[in-house]
């Protein structure tokens, strides 16, 4: 498919209108500004998390593994890398399952009512869990279900479902309901409809849905601690301890944690990105066919 | 039986709305009920009556203003996240080489979380960060310019985290958009501009309200980078520290639930607004013959 | 579920904001028949077809199934097949996918969902392309694949919404053939939407014929085609000529109509008494240049593939629709006439 | 699965479980950097009592919320928190405690040999929490001799310091920052006012002071740590610090080894401590286990480990306990970056406790307010 | 831009995923002309007026407007207007602000967008329905929105993609006299793809006959009807029966050919010798009952307006199509004749 040599005049129309469109410099610029700005934020990090002593100058002054070291022990990190993704996954799968055909409905039927249960969608992302954190917290431990994962899924679902069923609606509105009459043409039930229509459509939908809710996740400090048992910490937990508990901590070991946050997440991100394609099916085909 | 399930067709209800039924449970079981207990719990502050914990929260000004900090900083960081997304996943619609990878690059600062966003930007925008350096030594400027522990500290750390999560959903609502509809509007001789503007934007505003939405609570609701990288006691005390402060540090939880409730109130406010004007918009199938 | 006598619509009615697109149709659908729903755009024929499909809530009446009430359950649950206007095609999946699906959905063996699967896809010539998406056909093989996506099931009733309008006329001739004949062998109970008369008239066992989402009239293709019920019908059906006149003389056969410029004798449809308002409708090919006929001036001549379709203005400024087979000139000076019996006169109603 | 109480969770305690039990320590102070060894021994050598232990960390203020929530529900997964002092107000306070003492004081012979300072850090701590760690704390002043050739002496000095150098004075915003709140509690001290416990209305001089100070600090960072790093790469000059700052970061490398400190005329010690508590809830077995615990840690060899690396310098709450004792990794670690002048600042210069809690975030407030917050205000 | 004298299309060729689907397409378009596209469903017609219109580029060769280079211009500077076979309506726009659209592109005076648009939704008889969204349409509605759309641009070259697959007979013959009004009042040059050759001839000035990419024929509409150049044309132009046979005597005028048990007399196409292997093409109503012919069986009597299109099988078992005016009962046995004018041989390829 992709192997197909373009022709040099279209690969020329193309370069012209590049060159031709200041709108484009401004954009690329933009985005080239922001790449050089990251890639600082995130370098002077990594330079720091490797570094022994840095302090007034370029670099720091010799190189070091132990900060890592250090983090990878004192937190156990590698359970706590564990249960976080067994989380995160755990809240994006079922947030997804519950929402998608939540946000399916609030996108394409009118009935009573709709309204008012679009505003109780909203509060949970709304309301801080200052709110609600510790009653909840209350809740899930009176029958159990706090201390461990179980709790701190439950509680994360709270703000992550609500935002799935946000993301998703315009989503779904963007796919011609005709698409998915035909499949109940063909006999297709509804959960049918879901799995084998509509999901593949949903496809990037559900993909930055996913990613979102995961990021949230993962980066949810508040409700995650409340809900904790010993062993069921999350990433974050031991994250924000090392950045704002009482104590001395070397900035350098701050940074190596967030390293290793971002590492994680960023794997997972591009795990997610590397099989799945944020463009949707149908504009892929129309898009440029070549 | 029939008859009535009949009349409740014609209403909207029907099975299909079951589907609704994980997703309601969730936040009502989840939810509503430790909500419930926290609004509850503001309207039982230790001294001053029903509205006791509201009315000290606004005869205060240094808390009352807190709400016009927060804005201040969560309007133009969501707007500029928005705004800044949406030329550049226009710019990415399309197959070029590399594609995939910046879209990934774009998405990464997703994963920065918020410590390592501000860690990050102590390090590189500091006094002695790198960026002060390269200035200073290119002779740009004399003293280091100030960029952190102040507004613009907690500013670019939520554009950090805000303009991926806003690029993402953008790239991917837009990509539901039928390339065709632009085409025809090439061919009625509509510019880029033109086409951009009246076609592709009003076909996107459902997805752009919802992605500002997301990404102003996001902002409204900035707490660790506007501690870290911000003045928590200045320019930067948003209202979510002035939440913590009740909650963590008195430990007036009456006062920490009204102000949260407050902040709950603002959102809602300006979602409100945003949701609405997306009414006025076309929401539907965007592509497809019929 | 699959198979039934006899289906019943009852005064079906759908109304879209205050207004109706269809009302009040009733109808009764054998098995194994042939119904063609033909009218102008807009008419209401996609509404009637969604309605009974269940695609469409209805806003009134109902839909009985022998006696079976159809109209409160759900489309996947009564088995019928539809072709749909807009293809209303799976994007993401293939053309062999596209097809499969129904198959699939009712988990039928492998082996057979793919033998099935294959015959559709050749019975709508669409074997090299078997493996495209969608986004990758020319419109008319989208359109071939929305056919073999709702045949392929074989279901008790197809609905079909316009499905040949982007084919060429050689494989809609073919594609006719194909959908008659699985029709016929299967026993199939077929709802079939065209705009093309001469496709309903030659397919279809019985026509409704709808206007402004009301019926106008139900027939065999025969008795449509010369008796139409109206002046609408008739229009429809291909009388070009609708000529304002008024009934100078009646007779038991025939009704003596003048207007403007020309007198003809034709046969009325309903009661007509001299003087009344009526409209004269006359095909084309019913008009013919002959001696002693109205006198016109041939204006455009236009080629027809075998005959020549003119268009001619009688002296008062009427224009005529006539076919001749040897070409007049522009400007040619002839004469009409018309068989009395082709000669349809309708009571004119203020229109 | 969810851990059934096992067993009754008020009567009295036993001397000894019946069972070995398993104990999940809550940290929120950093304390166990000091103390884990210890309890660590002890665990080791009494699985009889101990069976295990997990460790969580967290940061105080969230405590109470977790334990709250945990008790409402009737389900007490925490069985010991160590905690500062803000935790541990909080906590009783919220009446989230056990009150152990005096009941049960005899169980824990250590706590009547405490160091003076000590002892009154565990005045504060009423019925409620055991003192394990304690440390005097601050003011200091830090600062590179290199940039700093005379280091202001008195509290005026400082402040004309700083008036000579704007931007050169930095420390921390106080909620966040232990050296912060140390320079801010210890200023009543050394500028004598009024009532140095009564920040509302005993302070005047000390507010005065800061708003004057506050004209010439561009920065209030909001961790400790960057108050250090700029220290470090000469974007501030003199920053505020404790025993604890001082050592453990030139140990860690976050600030160059030759920082020095200084001290202000007149200053009070303003000392911190470290505490044990139980949350109520917890079973009367943990309790005995718990109580057998902090016996053995409030003993001399096990105290000595609390020197650490000069992290909460010199760390031991008990007397009698010199550095020779400490590990030889503590010894080395002193041996290179303690300063031996501490011995005798500690001992010549009075010792205070801190504010009550409600005292302390009062005057946190309004620091946020009069202080912190004063260059948006007009 | 908007003015040209001719359009020159200079081997354009289009390839999608290795397959040529426009190959080499050649053609001269004068100012004022009237073209119609025509061929078998994913032939390429949609490819080609893609191509024309910047939709897609060009595989190789290249367009030129006079003098100037087209091809690698953007679609939105060439000026031209387009009905898409999709239709592409803006789904957010009201049917009159998508026929303003392109109007309002051009910063008309309000005024003269408004007349405008209104003339153009008169013209499609949508009045009624102007405010409505492309979603509110029947399908016919919406295909008029299309058209619509691109000739209220009077723009100097209008490329139709099956403008009017979707509408009614009667409606139909409207818009077609209204799409020739256009282009003549306007001199608006026209291509206009369709699959209906009806269309095509009663349209067009000059037809361009495409299979598989590839240009079959370029003619006038009776060139291509009389004289099609080869069988696929022919069969294109309603030759429906083409019998492979094999010829016995050439003269000057006629062609002698034999088949399984039949004998007839027709035209040749091509240079052929006695002992090729034909095929020769006959239209249904070119195939008459008749003396002395060849005797065949009647099958399928078909009810098609006012003819009846018989299908019988000769005793060797071939099939043929014919007409008849009265109404022959299936089994019947007759003999047909054709008039050898009207028999065209051509070269038998290994199809
Ligand atoms: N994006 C694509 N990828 C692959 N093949 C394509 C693509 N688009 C079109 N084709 C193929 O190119 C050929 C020509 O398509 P085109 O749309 O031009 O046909 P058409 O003549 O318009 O047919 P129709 O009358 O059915 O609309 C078809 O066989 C089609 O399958
Ligand atoms: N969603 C809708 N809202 C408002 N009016 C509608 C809607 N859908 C259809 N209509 C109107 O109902 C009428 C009937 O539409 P329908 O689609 O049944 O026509 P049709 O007979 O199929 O016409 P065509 O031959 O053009 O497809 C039309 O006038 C149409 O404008
Ligand atoms: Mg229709
Ligand atoms: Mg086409």
């Amino acid at each position: 498919m992709t192997a197909v040599a373009v022709p040099a005049q279209e690969e020329k129309t193309r370069r012209a209108r590049i060159v031709a469109s200041p709108g484009a410099w401004l954009v690329w610029g933009s985005v080239t500004f922001f790449f050089v700005m990251l890639a600082g934020v995130i370098g002077s990090v990594v330079v720091s998390s490797f570094g022994r002593r840095w302090f007034d100058t370029w670099l720091p002054e010799s190189w070091t593994t132990q900060w890592y070291g250090q983090a990878w022990h004192e937190f156990t990190l590698l359970d706590v890398l564990i249960v976080t993704i067994e989380v995160s996954l755990l809240v994006v799968g079922i947030s997804v399952l519950v929402g998608v055909p939540a946000s399916y409905v609030l996108a394409r039927r009118s009935f009573p009512g709709r309204r008012v249960l679009y505003l109780l969608f909203l509060l949970p992302i709304l309301m801080p869990p200052i709110t609600y954190g510790i009653p909840l917290a209350t809740v899930l431990y009176k029958y159990g279900l706090a201390g461990h994962m179980t709790g701190v899924v439950l509680a994360n679902l709270v703000p992550s479902i609500p935002f799935v069923i946000l993301t998703m609606t315009p989503f779904i509105e963007q796919v011609d309901p005709a698409i998915e009459r035909a499949a109940r043409m063909c006999g297709a039930r509804t959960w049918q409809v879901f799995l084998r229509i509509l999901a593949p459509l949903l496809v990037p939908g559900i993909l930055a849905a996913s990613i979102l809710v995961l990021v949230r996740t993962v980066g949810m400090f508040e409700l995650t601690f409340l809900t904790a048992g010993p062993d069921s910490q999350t990433l974050v937990v031991a994250l924000y301890y090392t950045m704002s508990a009482a104590g001395i901590r070397a900035q350098q070991s701050v940074d190596a944690m967030a390293v290793i946050y971002t590492s994680m997440m960023l794997v997972l991100l591009v795990i997610a990105l590397r099989f799945v394609n944020p463009t949707q099916l149908v504009a892929r085909v129309k898009e440029d066919p070549s | 039986m029939t008859a009535l399930r009949h009349r409740l067709a014609e209403r909207g209800i029907d099975r299909q709305l079951l589907l609704l039924v994980p997703a309601l449970l969730c936040v009502l079981i989840l939810f509503i009920y430790p909500f419930a207990y926290g609004l509850g719990l503001s309207f039982q502050p230790s001294q001053g009556g029903v509205f006791g914990a509201y009315r000290e929260f606004f005869a205060d000004a240094y808390q009352r203003d807190t709400i016009w900090t927060t804005l201040k900083l969560s309007l133009p960081a969501a707007f500029l996240n928005v705004a800044a997304s949406v030329p550049i996943a226009y710019r990415m619609r399309g197959r070029f080489r590399g594609k995939r990878l910046l879209t990934v690059l774009l998405v990464v600062p997703i994963t920065l979380g918020t410590v390592l966003t501000a860690e990050g930007l102590l390090n590189f925008l500091g006094p002695t960060g790198w960026l002060n350096r390269t200035l200073m030594s290119a002779g740009v400027i004399d003293e280091p310019v100030r960029l952190t522990n102040n507004y613009w500290g907690v500013f670019f750390s939520l554009v950090i985290t805000g303009f991926p999560f806003a690029f993402l959903l953008i790239l991917s609502y837009l990509s539901g958009i039928d390339p065709t509809l632009e085409r025809a509007a090439a061919t009625l001789g509509a510019g880029w501009w033109p086409r951009f503007h009246r076609i592709t934007l009003p076909l996107l505003a459902p997805g752009l309200a919802t992605t500002f939405c997301l990404t102003f609570v996001l902002a409204f609701s900035v707490f660790p980078s506007a501690v870290l990288v911000g003045d928590p006691a200045g320019t930067t005390r948003v209202i979510s520290i002035a939440a913590y402060h009740a909650a963590y540090e008195a430990y007036d939880y009456p006062l920490a639930s009204a102000i949260a409730v407050v902040m709950g109130v603002v959102e809602l406010a300006v979602v409100a607004a945003v949701l609405g004007m997306r009414s006025l918009f076309y929401t539907g199938s965007t592509g497809g013959k019929g | 579920m699959s198979s039934f006598d006899t289906l019943r619509l009852d005064g079906v009615t759908r109304r879209f904001g205050g207004k109706d697109a269809l009302s009040g149709l009733s109808l009764e659908i054998h098995k194994g028949e042939f119904i063609a729903l033909l009218g102008p755009s807009g008419c209401g024929k996609s509404t009637a077809l969604n309605c009974l499909a269940g695609l469409l809530p209805l806003s009134a009446g109902s839909i009985w199934q022998d006696d079976r009430r159809l109209d409160t359950l759900p489309p996947e649950r009564r088995g019928f097949g539809m072709v749909f206007q807009s293809y209303a095609l799976f994007p993401h999946l293939s053309v062999r996918k596209n097809i499969a699906f129904g198959l699939q959905m009712r988990h039928l063996p492998r082996a057979e969902v793919r033998r099935r699967t294959d015959e559709a896809i050749r019975l709508v010539r669409l074997d090299e392309h078997a493996t495209k998406l969608p986004g990758q056909l020319s419109g008319g093989q989208q359109q071939r694949v929305a056919i073999a996506r709702a045949v392929v099931l074989e279901p008790s009733l197809v609905l079909m919404d316009e499905p040949l309008s982007n084919l060429d006329a050689k494989l809609r001739l073919e594609m006719r053939t194909e959908i008659r004949r699985l029709h016929q062998s299967l026993g199939l109970t077929t709802v079939y939407v065209t705009h093309d008369q001469e496709e309903a008239l030659s397919m279809a066992d019985r026509l409704v014929v709808l206007r402004d989402g009301r019926v106008q009239q139900v027939g065999t293709p025969e008795e449509l085609h010369t008796r139409p019920a109206n002046r609408h019908v008739a229009d429809f059906m291909g009388y070009r000529n609708l000529l304002p006149m008024r009934v100078t003389s009646v007779t038991r056969e025939h009704v003596g109509v003048e207007g403007p410029g020309m007198t003809l004798t034709g046969t009325g449809v309903g009661d007509l008494f001299p003087g009344d308002e009526v409209v004269a409708a006359i095909r084309p090919e019913d008009l013919v240049v002959g001696e002693g006929g109205v006198p016109v001036t041939v204006e455009v001549v236009e080629y027809q593939g075998r005959e020549l379709a003119v268009e001619a203005r009688t002296d008062q400024g009427i224009m005529l629709h006539l076919r001749a087979a040897e070409r007049p000139a522009p400007g040619d000076k002839v004469s009409v006439v018309a068989d009395p019996a082709r000669v349809l006169v309708f009571p004119g109603e203020p229109s | 699965a969810p851990e059934k109480p096992k067993s009754t969770t008020d009567g009295p305690v036993p001397d000894k479980p019946g069972k070995a039990v398993t104990l999940n320590i809550l940290d929120v102070a950093g304390d166990l950097q000091l103390t884990q060894g210890m309890i660590d021994e002890f665990v080791g050598k009494n699985k009889d009592q101990i069976e295990k232990v997990t460790y969580s960390k967290a940061t105080a203020p969230e405590l109470v919320g977790k334990v709250k929530a945990q008790q409402n529900a009737g389900r007490v997964d925490i069985d010991l928190v160590l905690t500062g002092v803000d935790g541990l107000a909080a906590g009783i306070d919220q009446g989230l405690w056990v009150p152990l003492l005096p009941t049960y004081a005899n169980r824990v012979p250590g706590m009547s040999d405490y160091l003076p300072g000590a002892a009154s850090m565990q005045k504060l701590a009423g019925d409620f929490g055991v003192t394990v760690t304690y440390y005097p704390s601050g003011p200091l002043i830090e600062y590179l001799p290199a940039k700093v050739p005379t280091p202001p002496k008195t509290a005026e000095e400082l402040l004309a310091y700083a008036k000579a150098n704007p931007g050169a004075v930095q420390y921390a915003r106080p909620s966040n920052s232990g050296p912060g709140r140390t320079f801010l509690m210890g200023l009543p001290y050394l500028l004598k006012d009024s009532d140095p416990k009564d920040p509302m209305n005993g302070w005047s001089k000390t507010w005065s002071y800061l708003a004057e100070l506050n004209k010439y600090v561009t920065l209030y960072p909001s961790t400790t740590s960057e108050t250090m790093k700029n220290l470090a790469n000469g974007s501030a000059k003199i920053i505020a610090s404790t025993t604890g700052w001082d050592i453990n970061p030139r140990v860690l490398g976050t600030v160059p080894k030759e920082a020095a400190v200084g001290t202000l005329a007149g200053f009070h010690w303003v000392t911190d401590a470290h505490y044990a508590v139980i949350p109520k809830g917890v079973g009367v077995d943990k309790q005995a286990a718990i109580l057998n615990l902090l016996k053995d840690m409030l003993t001399p060899a096990q105290q000595a480990k609390a020197y650490d690396k000069g992290y909460f310098y010199p760390g031991p709450a008990l007397k009698d306990v010199p550095l020779s004792m400490a590990p030889p990794e503590s010894q080395q670690a002193l041996g290179e970056y303690g300063r031996p002048e501490y011995e005798q600042l500690i001992a010549s210069n009075p010792l205070e406790v801190p504010l009550d809690a409600k005292s302390l975030v009062a005057a946190f407030d309004k620091w946020d307010r009069e202080i912190g917050g004063a260059k948006v205000k007009k």
